[in-house]
Parts: C-alpha cells; structure tokens; sequence
C-alpha cells in the first residue's frame, strides 16, 4: 500500500491545493490594496459592462466592478468555509468522543438525538433557523453549526468507538490514566484524522448550502459581496451578463478545488477515506 | 382554436373564491367563475357581467341586478339565488377572508329566478366596484352547499368562460372552453392550461424554447432581450401597482414633516427607474396610480436634490439621521431598491441599516412598527380609489398602512368621499386627498409600473386590466 | 538437476525508493525437482515471499523491478513472458498459498466461488460443473461437510479451515508447483501440524511440486526434502534437510537450529547466558521459600462477551474465560499457555481489571475488585503493568517513546517532574533501548524496538507485578532471546512478579517456573514446569506439546485428531 | 438468516426519531416570526379576521395543546389543515409526492451510472493521465451552485439544442423520465463526484490489496480481478456515504424543484415555510424524516447483503 511514487504525489496535490487556498487568503487580506473600486460603489454609468481593460470581469447591474467584489467576497466566503466549518468540527467532535467513550445511556441518548437531526430535512431546519434570527451570516453560522455537527460526531463516534479497545488506549487504562487523559490525549488525536479529511469536503458543502440559501433569498444582507449571493442575483442577468455568475461561479469551484485537493492530500497521508 | 398554456410563478392555492386573497387565485377565479358586474378592459369602467343590468335606489342602499340568461358548466341555470346565496356566504361564512369588506351588505334576497336585490346597511358608493372582485363571483348553491368541505374548491363548477378539467397540484391547471358559457360564441381557445414554473430564468427559457404560449410577470431585467426575439411578443399593459417607501412617522425624527420631506428629496427616483425597472417604470407621484379613476396628474413632483435634503435635516436637527430599513427578502427589485436607496440616502447623510428578512415576518415587523423605513407595493383590487384610499389615509386598524400617519382632516374627508356620490365633487374631493398626502409625505411614491407578459408570436390579444383580470376569453391562437 | 522442474538463475530484484535504489534479492539461484518439497527459511524481510511473488511476476509495488536473472520452467522462462501468457502459468501452473488466508480470501465471496473461479477460467468449466470440482476438492483437503461449506463465507471459518480453503484455491487448476508462504504461521501448533500433514498427502497423492516458506525449522525438518536458508537478500545455504540440519555451515542457520522450542532446555540456555548472567533466577529453590499470599488472588473467575444476533435483541453470550480459580505469589514467574483463543489474554486483562467480570472474583494485594472496586483499581494501577501482545498498537502512534514514557512518570507521580528526562533514559537503557531512540514513533521503530518500549513503559510504573501478554510472539529469535533474558534479570534483581503468557512452549518451560494450560477458556492444568512438560497429565497438554515440530526429522510429527483443535 | 433479523426490530426505532422530528418541527416552525393568518390575509387585513383565522385554525391555543391535537388527528390518520391550500396536509402531500421520489430515484441511479465506470477508469489507472483528469473534472462537479448548472444545461440541452424539456413533469412515464433527465443529471453531477471519489478511493486500496493478489496468483484476467473482487468489496463504504447523501437529496430537492418546476414536495416544502403553513411544513418534514430513516435501513439491509461479515 506505501507504494514508493504516492508521497510525492500526495505532496504535489497538497501544494497545489494549498498554493491555490493560500491565494484566495491573500486576497482576502489584501482586498483593500490589490480590488480596483470599493466594491459596493455603484456606478451608475457604467451598468452591465462586459469585461474589459476598466472592468477585467465586468459589472453587475449597479454598475459594481465584479473583480473587486470577487475580492472581498473572499473575506466573506472565506470567514463562511472557516466558520462554517470550525464549530460543527469541534462541537461534533467533543460529542461523539464522549458518547462513543462513555457509551451506555448517554451514547444511546446522543446517538437518538443525531439520528432525528440526520432525518430531519436540512432545508427546514437551515431555513427555519435563518428565518427565526433573521437573514445574515451569524444566523447561518448559527444553523451550521446546530447541523452540522453531526456528521463530525459520527465519524469521531466511530473512530473511538474502534479506538477504545485498541491496545494503546487499554495499556492507557493500565498505567492509570484518568478518563480524561484516554480521552483527550491518546483516543481524540488519532481520531481525528478522518474529520479533518471530511473538513475539507465540508467546507465545499458549507459553501454551496450559503449558495442555495441565497437562491431561496435568505443570504447575507445587501449590498455585502459573497459569492453565492452574486452567482444567485447575476441569474437575472444570465443571458445579457454572464460574466457576472459565471465569475462568481468560478471563485466557488476554484475554492472548493483547493479544498478537495488538500482533502485528498490529508487523506491519502493520513491514510483515511471518506 | 387551440390550448393556450401559460407559465405563471406559483400555483392557485384553492378554488373557493371567498378563500384566498391572493393574485395567483384570482387570475384563475375570472376563467371559471362569473361576477355580477365587471370591469372592462381598460380598468376604468364596470360593464354587465352575469348582471344585465342593475338599478341602485335614490337612497343609495338598494341594489336591485337583473341577472341574464347563463349557465353554470354543468348545464344548470344561474340563478339569483346562487348570487344571493354567493354573497351572503361571502359575508357569513367561517372560512370567508372577505367577510370585512361584506359586512356593509345588509340583505340579499332572490325577488324571482332572474331579480337579486341588496340591501345595504349603508350608502357606499365603493360597493358596486366590490361586486367585480373574482371573490364575490356567483357560485352554484346547489354544489357548493350540498358538498364536503373542500370537493367544490377541488373540482369547482362555475358560469365562466372556461371550466376545470384538473388540477395537478404545484404543476399546472388544465382548463377546457365551457360551451355553456353565456358568451361562449366569442371564445375562440378550446382550452387553457396554467403551468407553475417559479424560477423566473426557467420561465423565460421556457417560452424562449416554445414549450408555452405566454409567460406572465417578466422580470424587468428579462424584457430586452425578450424583445430582441422575433418569435415573441413582449406586452406591456397598464397596471395599478404603486411602489412606495412606507415611513414609521412614529420613530423619532420622521415624526417631523421636514425629515420626511427631505427624504423624499434624497431618494432619485429616477435613478430607481432607470436600475431597478430599466425604465419601464415611470417615477410616482401620487398614491392613485396613472390611469386610474381620479388619479391627479399634476400633484406635486419633489426633484432630487440631496443637498437640500441635508439641509432640510440640519435644520430639523435630524442630521446623521440613522434608518433602519427592513427589505422583503427574495424580491429581485425589492433588494435592488434597497440597494440604491442606501447609496442615495448616503449622500444626504443619511445612514441606512439594511435589515433583510423574510416577507412573512415584514408583515408582522411593519404592523407592530419595528422598522423606519420599508418599501412596500399595492395594487388595486377594485376599481374605486376608496379601498385603498381607506387603507393608506383613512385611519382603519391598520394604522394607514402601518405608516402611523396622523391626520384627522384626512381621516374625515376619506370617509366623506365615500359617500359622495356626485363623480365630480368626489373627484375634487381625492385630488385634494392626493395633495394633502403628498405634502405630508404619507410615505414616499417610488414609481408606477406595467404588466409585463410576454406570448409567442401566434398568440392574440393577450391582455391584462390594471386590475390583474386576464381576458382569455378574447385570446386567439393562431 | 537437469530434470529440474523450476529452476532459478541469478534473480535479482531491486527497489527504486525514495532513498535510491537498494537490491532487494542478490542473484538468488535455486531448483525445484518434481515432487520434491523445498523449505525457504530465512529471517522476517530476507526476501522469502518476494522470491516467489517474483516467479508468478506479482511484484507488491511498481517501485520494484527485476534486474537480472531467469526462471526456467518447462522450457519458458516465467521472468519474460507477458502479461496473458503469465495468467495461464499462474494457477493453472503454479498455485500460491498465502501466509494470510484471513486477508487474501475475498470477504464477500463464497468460499466455495472462489475455489470454483479458478476451474470456470482455466479450465472453461461451466457453473454446474466447476461447483460438483470443487466440493470434490473441499472433501480432498479436509472440509468435513463440502457441499454446505461451499456456500460459507471466509469469516465463518476458523482459522485453519480458511487456510484449507485457501490450499483448496491454490490446488483448483490441479497445478505442477504449489508454493505455500508461511502457510502455518498464524495458526496454532495443533492446527499447523494438521495442515503440514495435509500438504504433504497431496504431495503424495497428486506427485506436486511445494516451495515451503517458513521460518520455522521445525517445519522444514518434518516435511521438507530440502531447504534453502535465505538472509537479506540472498540464498546463504541450500541442502538436503539432513545434512543441513545436521551440519549447518552458516551461522544464522545454526542459531536458528538452536533457538528451536524442541531442543533441550539447556541448550537453548547457553544462547540466553550469552545475553544474561544470573541464571539462578530460575532456580527452583527459590520457589517453596515464598511468603505464603498470593499478591494475585482469582476464585471461579468468569468474563462472558455478549454475542451479536438473536432474534427480538436476546442477547447470546459466549465465555471467554470459566471458572478460573489462580493464585499468584509474590516473585513468582507463572507462565500461561494455551492455543489461540483460549483466553489467554482475557484472563490477564481481567487480573488487572480492564475488562468487565462476569462473575467469580479478583483480588490484587488483598483487595477485593468487587469490595473495594476503587482502592483494588487505585492499587493495580500503582503496583502492576501489563506488557502487551501487540507491539506497534499498544504504543500511542502519536507520541514518541520519550512522551509515552514521560507520561506513564507524570502520572504515577513516583518521580519528582524534574527528573523525568533522566528517568525516562535509565529506563530505556534497562531494556536495551538507545536513547537516542526517545525521539521516535513506534512507526518509526522495529517491532522488537516497539516490544522493548512497551517493556520500558511497563518498568516505568515501577511494578510490584508484570503481565506480559505474548509478548515474544512476533520478534525474531535473537530478540526473543533478549527480551527473555531481560525478564530473567528483572525477576532476580528487582523482585518482580511475573505473569507471562506465550504459545512458545519452549520459551515458558525457559523462563517460568509455573505453568497453568488453558483450553477454552479453562485451566486444564497447572503445576511446576519441569514436571508439567516432562509429565503432561492431561491429554490436551499433551498434545500441545506433541504438536510442535520437532527439528529431528525423524521424530514424527504427530498431528492431533481435529476434534481437539477446534 | 439470523443477520437479517434486524429487519423485524430496526423499525422499532424509528418511532422516537419520527416523534422527535415531528416534536421539533412543531416548535421550530412556530418559533419563526410572522403570522399565518397574517400571510393569508395580506396587509389589508383587519385585525378581527386575523383572530378570526387563528382561532379557525387552533393556533391560538398554547402551543402544547396544539401538539396534542395534532397527535391526535395523527392517530387518526389526519395531519391538520393547510392554512393556504385548506386541505388536508396528508392528501396534499399525496399529489406532490411522486416528482419528489422519482427524481431522488433517477438522480441516483444517473450518478451511479456515472461515478462507477469513472471510478473504475480512474483507479485502474491510477497515477495516470486519465486518473488525474477524472479527479480533476469531478472536483468541478462539486464546485458550482447546482441552481447555476441546472441553467446552464437548461440553456444548453434544452433552448439551444432542444433535446430536452426545459422544465415541468409529464404524464405518461416517457414523458415524466423526459422531464427528469435535466434535473437529475444536474443533481448526478454533483453526486456523482461524492460517489466517484469514495470509490475510486476504495478501489485504489482493493486493487493493491491481498485479496486482488491472491486472485491474479490463480491466473484471473485483470477484468475478473477488478469485477468480481476488487468491485463488490468497494461499493460495501459507499452504500453508507450514499445513504447520506440520499438523506440530504431527500430534504434538499427543492432548489432543483423550482428551477426546474417539478411539481415536488421540496417546492411546497419552502413555499409552506416562507407562508408559514405550519400543518404543511410539519408533515412534509416528516415525510421526509420517513423517507430517510427508511433509505437509512435500505442501505442497512443492502449492507448486509453486500458483505457477509456485517451483523447488524
Ligand atoms: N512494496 C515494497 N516496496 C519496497 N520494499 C519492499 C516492498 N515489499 C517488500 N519490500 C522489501 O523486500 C524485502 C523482502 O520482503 P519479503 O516480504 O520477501 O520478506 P519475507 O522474507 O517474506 O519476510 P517475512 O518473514 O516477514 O514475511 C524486505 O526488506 C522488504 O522491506
Ligand atoms: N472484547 C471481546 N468481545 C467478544 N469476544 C472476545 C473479546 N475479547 C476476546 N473475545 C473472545 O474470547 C476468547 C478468548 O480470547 P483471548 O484474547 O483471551 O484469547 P487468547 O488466549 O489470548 O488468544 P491468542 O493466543 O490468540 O491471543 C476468544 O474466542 C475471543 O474471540
Ligand atoms: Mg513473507
Ligand atoms: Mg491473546
Ligand atoms: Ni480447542
């Protein structure tokens, strides 16, 4: 299986991979200095122009210059994959380390609770949430994460579930560590792998669900730049504009890219598939 | 001949009349069902409909309609009973949403098979206009009153032009020509099918692909390069919507005349003609929309003058005015006004929050007052500018439109002009109305706006009246 | 020679890794002669397998290559023919057995599919046909029910059917030559000798051609008629078994002979007294001068697992461990033995209190596990260390030896945080280990290395009692040596009691000096080991100890009736 | 057949997980702001006819109260009113049910079309061109907004080269299977991928592993390594990771639905939301709730069938 040539190539994609995210990082940090316009300025002269020297990707129908929101979307996009998938990880992993640890009736419980969460219709309980706090990112954040931690949990669920019996979590046990210790020190840091592998493909999940939120109306608050908001407003404008969705468009798939490639990456180094 | 298919954004949500209040249903209700008296195609004018003719007493509170020979589609005859009956359920019934606008109807009385006479509680010189709602068509009694609660809003029976064959829940209803139809040697569709496709793209593509005859409400961003294709027929007809930014005259500094005027100055309605409808709007100036009965159309026209605006709000000592401005989440427009506005408003230093959120919940956010500004539409549901006279300055429940706008002379003349049955006194009576309400800034007009339907080059005489009717039964494919 | 069926010239194999190429195989030459049996032995990693995944061009990985040699075979030389002409040597000519039958049979097939699979393709059989084939060939190598058994799945048989089942795949096309690798390995003495047996019937019966990997020479001196004895690469010695056997020329042939468990106890202390000096640890002297309590106390211990399956959640339970009564005094040395299963390790674990009792009790020291639940754990954990079977897996994979150890220290708290560091290098120097090493991950180390720091990680609790579960088991013989060695000085200088568990009778009768015998779950019998090996009153041990390979070849090999392996 | 056992006990648990899921809807639905009867009515209501439709509708009732009532038309087989369609929510489901099913259905069937032959082409040539580019062209199927490819192919397959619908459901089955390609494709696009990789993934390790060895040792072609083992061993992860997939589809058609105007339950499903027509959003949601814990135990069951090892 550790045939000689996959390091090397693993290597590869993770650089790629990360060449391709620390780009969009850079971005977003520098989205002041390197975007041409503010990127709500509306110009009203110069609505609906197709890319040129002026506008390398256009503008949308405010006359906003795409490139530059393209930029700052990233802040946005970035901040939604990071914390989109940030608190359903750590959330999902402390509770399913401790009920697949404890087990007995607060696993069985947990476990109940995760199984209504999985049957429940994600859109309702996305939609719901959004609509109870109101449209904007914290509240998608909010309904990520009560969703999202899920899946985290029954990966780590299943992991330690594995894990405790393994000899060096039972040699743990024998030497007199505390529960605490098994858990925290020696089970949760050799589970983990297969989350942070999942991370990765989550992120892209994260992403497109903001999408399909702003396709139902619900995304971040106007005039904010965030992708999945431009590709949904720039379909008005599909046939007369397309640059304005398919830029946007392009963003996401290159993000996710990078996503997946570090994905595969992380896997195959650590050994773990989805 | 032939089955006119038609692309709409949502399904009918039932077939009893006196159960929806939406668009949606009404489009549909005028194909099937009859109204005593209907408004022509202009919009401006009621014409006989299942009333022949109508006599209205000296006093005002007796309506006396003598119906014509029709059928409903099963064959039956429509009688007065079923107009009375229809009308005092509209009034009574526990599932009726008109029951309000109904109360003012003392009794119906079939007087002999062809004679209704109505009796009003009191004078109301709106209530002929309210007997062309699709709400209060004429229902046969027999069916309505013999069935389970929800078979006749299934499968419906009615003395239209055209009768339902079925309905595919959420995809499409299918409508076949009513040969019992009173008219029905005018009818030249042998058929109508109403299709759902909400996804405005899908729509356009739809018709672009000749999959269906007509599309209805095309987006105003869709309508050049519709008109680019010589296959269709992009149609314009007058509408009566108005949108307007509604004001809380209760919060804080837009309590003052001065700060609302000078919002008004700051917002270039122009500029939101121009992005938002690509000029297919025309900019408001009256809350009785062009074309309708009464409208005055030389009210008073605020330019846009963010300067002057600044200073009027220094001088109220409202400068860094800071707006909460609640949008209706999910309208393309909506949020591209909300856009605009915020920019706008920017330059008179006025700082505007934009809160999203979903349309249901604005609704609840707009009557308990939680908001500063919102921009809100309306369309008229009948031909009289009473209704929405009423609504916006008349003081009802609903505190003029959740604006929370005071004025008793208003108040007083809203209801005097109810009554006023002289057309020309009533007329001086809404314009003065029009210009008291402007010079108050009631809200802000924003703009008037036309139905936009688009049908392929085969399709004839496929039109609107500002009230939303769709005249199908004139409409010809060749 | 010249009527020799296989015969290999000058194979050489090479790995192109990421550190430069290394030789993997040095010009290895050898012949195989009709009919004749051939013993590979030879060190874990001397190239044993990877000869004979040569022969059938199976190469684990494209990083390797063959860069020299050939391998005659009827005329053809296998090293240069293609891809489908290969396919037509493999199976139909040459059949392959493997070391690890759970691993190498398709989980998801039926058994009786995967003999039939062969006959369908090489022989164009069709469905009916192959099947009636291969239930005759089932019956052939020993299933006793082939028509049902077709239909089974690997994970339903135990480990010496999926081994049969495995030689019935490698005999389906009724091949010329049959290499077995390791084939007996993973199994139980008694069942290793049945399938010894079984191999060299068909050799009997069906006039083939085995190339027999193994490492034990035991094996090589029951069944083969000649072996060739292979290090790092290379073929060091190759003989008829007798005269290997009895004169070996190289030097790790030699020590191989002598670490056989077969050969008499004191041989076999010579090569320990190499590594070790006080030798009187063993002593029987000492054992009668005990104090009389039991440091370990188990009355009719029973540890029942819940079994999955039941109809309507009735639950099934299966006992790993029945009445088990044991004491254990301080300084002895017990040693338990038993085949695979018999719950070995399950005994050890409840001891210390890692797996749930059932019923009966324990006590550590006086203290009752089921009466003083809390103090008993408190003082297991403090007082006693569990050694165990696995080398790599019972280490944490993330942290270093260094960090494992610092931990156990931090802990226990027996050792001021200050002088952990130093701590940590006194205890990997006690078990042999460089320092140096401290820095590494078990993945990082070899298993003898890895069994060492679990050694370490043990000693760091400063023990009054070690378990040590098998803990031998999977080293080579040099090491094996030292870590008994280490044993015998801990239990002499440190007064150290010893639970050791092991298959390795030899190594048992070595280091303890009490044996109890374990069968199914049972303690079949218990005493002194000098007269529990010389005089075995039960059947059962007795056929434990008949069944390990003697290197005399003329000491039959005695394989038991199944019905006591199972 | 002791390892099917589990059949006759499984459905047991499907009771609390229902019951939560109807619990919770119950309460999430009413904790969103905004007014049904409101959404009914419209601005121009009266305050009067807005009690008037609550009390019609029972929400004026404290909520515990209305979640035994709804309890008990469950047991009798009703699930409440819509407030906006005014029927029962159980018939209205019943005519939106069958675009929602087939389209799950012919997406995944399409994705496995697509992602087993894909998966296959790529871990047989694994660190090849061909591996790369699959890789690379199914990370592109995650990457874009399903309602931005839906137009695309819409546009595509359906206006500039009218092989296709551009949207709606049919009658006859031909015409239904038709009207779905679009959508399904779009869905298999995205699914696909998921699939792909986790197969290929597998694949790659089966191919390499012990038993593919074990049969190349008794001469089987490649082809018969690679179907008859290598393949049935990894298709046994991939039910679970479709499974879930199929359980986010499920609860997730609705942007596909209305781009291309299926009439489904998705579409009702956020329509009844946006108007809060609680009855409706309750028992759509636990349709769904249904479907997946239904799809769960499938998998459950084709798990064991697929590998002789697993008790459940
Ligand atoms: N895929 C591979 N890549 C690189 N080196 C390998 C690979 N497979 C085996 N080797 C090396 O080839 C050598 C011989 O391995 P082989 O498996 O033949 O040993 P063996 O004699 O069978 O040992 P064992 O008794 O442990 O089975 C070892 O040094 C091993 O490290
Ligand atoms: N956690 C467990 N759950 C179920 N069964 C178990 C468990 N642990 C052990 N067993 C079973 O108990 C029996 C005894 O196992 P144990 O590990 O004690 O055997 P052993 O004598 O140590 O064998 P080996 O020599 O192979 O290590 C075996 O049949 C095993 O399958
Ligand atoms: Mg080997
Ligand atoms: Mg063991
Ligand atoms: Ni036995």
């Amino acid at each position: 299986m550790s045939a000689a040539v996959s390091p090397k190539r693993m290597n590869r994609t993770l650089v790629a991979g990360l060449v391709l995210l620390g780009g969009f990082v850079l971005a977003a940090l520098a989205a002041p200095l390197i975007a041409p316009y503010d990127p709500i300025f509306q110009d009203a002269a110069a609505r609906l122009q197709p890319p040129s020297w002026a506008h390398p990707f256009g503008t949308d129908n405010f006359g906003r210059d795409i490139l530059s929101r393209l930029i700052f979307g990233a802040r946005v996009d970035l901040q939604m994959a990071l914390i989109g998938v940030f608190f359903p990880l750590v959330i999902g992993t402390v509770i399913g380390a401790i009920a697949g640890y404890l087990g007995g009736i607060v696993d069985a419980v947990l476990m109940r609770l995760i199984d209504i969460i999985l049957a429940f219709p994600f859109l309702v309980l996305m939609l719901s949430i959004i609509a109870i706090l109101g449209p904007g990112l914290s509240s998608f954040y909010i309904a990520m994460a009560l969703v999202g931690w899920v899946s985290y949990a029954r990966l780590i669920r299943a992991q330690i579930l594995v894990l405790k019996n393994a000899d060096y979590a039972v040699a743990a046990v024998s030497l007199g560590f505390s529960r605490t210790r098994v858990l925290f020190r020696h089970l949760l840091p050799n589970s983990v792998a297969g989350s942070l592998v999942f991370c990765m493909s989550d992120a892209v999940l994260v992403l497109l669900s903001g999408a399909a939120i702003s396709y139902l109306g619900l995304g971040v608050q106007p005039p904010t730049a965030e992708w999945g908001i431009m590709v949904a407003e720039g379909q008005a404008f599909l046939s007369q504009a397309w640059w304005i969705t398919l830029f946007p468009g392009l963003a996401i798939v290159l993000l996710a890219f990078g996503f997946s490639m570090i994905g595969d990456a992380l896997g195959e180094a650590m050994g773990v598939h989805e | 001949a032939g089955v006119l298919s038609i692309a709409r954004n949502e399904d009918s949500t039932t077939f009893d009349p006196i159960k929806s209040a939406q668009n949606v249903d009404n489009w549909v209700f005028s194909n099937v069902f009859d109204v005593l008296v209907r408004v022509d195609a202009s919009g401006t004018q009621l014409v006989p409909g299942l009333a022949e003719s109508w006599t209205i007493s000296e006093d005002g509170l007796t309506y006396t309609f003598k119906l014509r020979d029709a059928k409903f589609s099963d064959g039956a005859p429509v009688t007065a009973e079923d107009a009375a009956y229809s009308l005092i359920r509209i009034r009574d019934d526990k599932g009726s949403l008109w029951s309000d606008s109904f109360k003012i109807i003392d009794t119906a009385i079939a007087t002999d098979p062809k004679t209704l006479v109505v009796k009003l509680k009191g004078k109301s010189v709106p209530f002929l206009s309210m007997m062309a709602l699709p709400n209060a068509s004429v229902l046969p009694k027999k069916l309505v009153e013999g069935a389970a609660a929800d078979t006749f809003a299934e499968k419906p029976v009615g003395s239209g032009a055209f009768s339902v064959v079925e309905w595919r829940r959420g995809d499409r209803i299918i409508l076949k020509k009513n040969p019992n139809y009173w008219d029905a040697g005018k009818v030249s569709l042998d058929g109508v099918e109403w299709l759902v496709i909400p996804d405005d793209n899908t729509r356009m593509l739809k018709i672009q692909a000749g999959e269906v005859d007509a599309a209805i409400t095309v987006p105003f961003s869709r309508v050049a390069e519709l008109k680019t294709n010589p296959a269709l027929k992009v149609i314009s007809d007058p509408s009566t919507r108005e949108d307007h930014m509604l004001i809380n005259h209760e919060h804080g500094a837009l309590a003052k005349k001065e700060v609302r005027e000078a919002l008004d100055l700051a917002i270039d309605k122009k500029a939101i003609v121009e992005a938002a409808t690509f000029n297919l709007g025309e900019v408001a100036y009256s809350y009785v929309p062009k074309g309708s009965l009464y409208h005055y159309a030389d009210n008073l026209q605020r330019p846009y003058d963010p300067e002057k605006a600044k200073k009027l709000l220094a001088d109220a000592g409202a400068s860094g005015l800071t707006l909460n401005y609640v949008v209706n989440a999910g309208k393309e427009t909506d949020e591209q006004i909300a856009v605009l506005v915020q920019q706008q408003l920017a330059k008179a230093g006025v700082n505007v929050n934009l809160q999203k959120v979903d349309p249901s919940q604005s609704w609840d956010m707009l009557v308990n007052g939680d908001y500063d500004i919102s921009v809100m539409y309306w369309t008229n549901d009948i031909l009289d500018p009473d209704q929405k006279t009423t609504f916006v300055l008349g003081h009802d429940t609903n505190m003029n439109y959740m604006t929370r706008y005071k004025n008793d002379e208003v108040k007083a003349l809203v209801e005097a002009a109810r009554l006023e049955t002289d057309p020309v006194k009533r007329e001086a009576m809404y314009v003065t109305l029009q210009k008291t309400a402007k010079g108050d800034v009631n809200w802000i007009d924003l703009y008037y706006s036309p139905y936009i339907n688009v049908t392929r080059g085969n399709i004839e005489k496929f039109h609107q009246n500002p009230l939303g009717r769709f005249f199908l039964e004139e409409t010809v494919k060749n | 020679m010249s009527a020799a069926l296989l015969s290999v010239r000058d194979l050489s194999v090479a790995v192109n890794g990421a550190e430069g190429p290394r030789t993997l195989l040095d010009h290895v030459s050898l012949d195989l002669s009709p009919g004749e049996i051939l013993g590979l032995v030879g060190e874990s990693g001397s190239g044993k397998s990877l000869l004979c995944r040569t022969l059938l061009q199976l190469l684990p990985s494209r990083a390797l290559s063959v860069t020299g040699g050939t391998a005659m075979m009827g005329g053809r030389d296998l090293l240069a023919l293609d891809e489908a002409q290969m396919q037509q040597v493999r199976g139909a000519e040459i059949g392959m057995i493997f070391q690890n039958p759970s691993s190498h049979l398709d989980p998801v097939m039926r058994v009786g599919e995967q003999i039939a699979e062969g006959l369908r393709f090489h022989r164009r059989l069709d469905r009916a046909a192959a099947k009636a084939e291969a239930i005759a060939l089932m019956g052939q190598v020993g299933f006793t029910d082939p028509p049902r058994q077709f239909g089974a799945y690997p994970h339903e048989f135990s480990g010496g059917m999926r081994q049969r089942a495995m030689i019935a795949v490698a005999l389906a096309c009724d091949p010329k030559i049959l290499i077995a690798d390791e084939p007996t390995t993973a199994l139980d003495v008694t069942i290793q000798a049945q399938i010894l047996r079984l191999l060299m019937e068909l050799r009997e019966s069906r006039g083939l051609s085995i190339i027999l990997i193994t490492h034990d020479l035991g094996v090589v001196a029951q069944t083969c008629d000649r072996v060739a004895v292979m290090r790092q690469g290379q073929v060091v010695e190759v003989g008829e078994k007798r005269a290997l056997l009895a004169h070996p020329r190289h030097s790790y042939t030699r020590a191989l002979i002598a670490s056989h468990p077969s050969m008499p106890v004191d041989d076999e202390a010579d090569e320990v007294d190499d590594v070790t000096d006080p030798a009187d640890a063993a002593d029987p002297a000492r054992v009668v001068v005990l104090p009389s309590r039991p440091l370990v106390e188990i009355d009719d211990l029973d540890v029942r697992f819940p079994v999955a399956g039941g109809l309507f959640g009735r639950r099934r339970s299966f006992s790993a461990v029945a009445g088990v009564s044991l004491q254990i005094r301080p300084g002895e040395t017990v040693g338990i033995v038993g085949e695979s299963g018999s719950g070995k390790s399950t005994l050890a674990r409840a001891m210390l209190g890692l797996t749930p009792v059932s019923d009966g009790h324990v006590a550590f020291d006086g203290l009752s596990l089921r009466g003083q639940p809390g103090a008993a754990l408190a003082r297991i954990r403090q007082q006693a260390a569990m050694v165990f079977q696995d080398p790599f897996n019972s280490l944490n994979p993330r942290l270093t030896i260094g960090q494992t150890l610092a931990e156990v220290l931090r802990v226990q708290g027996k050792v001021a945080p200050a002088a952990i560091p130093a701590r940590v290098e006194e205890l990997l120097r006690l078990v042999e280990l460089d320092p140096a090493l401290a820095g590494r991950r078990p993945r990082q180390l070899s298993g003898g290395q890895c069994q060492r720091a679990g050694i370490a990680r043990a000693l760091a609790v400063d023990p009054r009692l070690i378990v040590a579960d098998e803990c031998v088991a999977a080293l080579d013989v040099t090491i094996q040596a030292q870590i008994v060695a280490l044993f015998q000085r801990l239990v002499a200088t440190m007064d150290l009691t010893l639970v050791f568990i092991a298959h390795d009778l030899a190594i048992v009768r070595h280091l303890c000096t009490r044996v109890v015998v374990m069968h199914h779950g049972r303690i079949v019998e218990e005493g002194l080991c000098a007269e529990v090996f010389e005089r075995p009153r039960e059947a059962y041990t007795a056929a434990l100890i008949a069944a390990i390979p003697d290197i005399d070849p003329d000491r039959r090999l005695i394989a038991p009736p199944p019905a006591l392996a199972v | 057949m002791r390892r099917y056992s589990f059949i006759l006990t499984r459905p047991l648990q499907f009771v609390p997980v229902v019951f939560g899921v109807s619990l919770v809807t119950f309460v999430l639905v009413r904790m969103i702001p905004g007014d049904p009867a409101r959404v009914l009515l419209g601005a121009r209501a009266t305050p009067t006819a807005i009690a008037n439709i609550r009390a019609q509708y029972g929400l004026d009732e404290p909520i515990w109260l209305q979640y035994l009532y709804f309890l008990r038309n469950l047991a009798h087989g009703e699930m409440g009113m819509s407030i906006v369609y005014k029927i029962d929510v159980l018939r209205l489901i019943g005519t939106r049910i069958e675009p929602t099913f087939a389209l799950v259905l012919c997406s995944v069937l399409l994705s496995i079309l697509i992602a087993v032959p894909l998966a296959a082409l790529a871990a047989r040539n694994q660190g090849r061109p061909i591996d790369h580019a699959i890789r690379f062209v199914s990370t592109f199927g995650i990457g874009f907004p399903p309602f931005w490819l839906g137009l695309m192919l819409m546009m595509l397959l359906a206006v500039k080269f009218p092989l296709l619908p551009v949207s709606g459901y049919g009658d006859t089955l031909g015409e239904k299977l038709a009207h779905l390609a679009l959508p399904s494709l779009t869905i298999a696009l995205s699914l696909s991928t998921v699939l792909l990789r986790s197969l290929r993934a597998a694949m790659v390790d089966w191919l390499k592993s012990d038993v593919a060895t074990a049969a190349r040792a008794r001469g089987m072609p490649e082809s018969i390594v690679f179907w008859r083992h290598v393949l049935p061993n990894s298709i046994v992860p991939t039910i679970n990771l479709l499974a879930v997939n199929i359980g986010w589809l499920i609860g997730g058609t609705v942007v596909i639905e209305s781009i291309f105007a299926l009439p489904g339950m998705g579409q009702l499903l956020v329509r009844a939301i946006f108007s809060r027509d609680y009855m409706v959003v309750q028992g759509v949601a636990m349709v769904f709730a249904c479907a997946t814990v239904l799809v769960n135990f499938l998998a459950d069951i084709a798990t064991v069938a697929a590998d002789p090892r697993v008790k459940l």
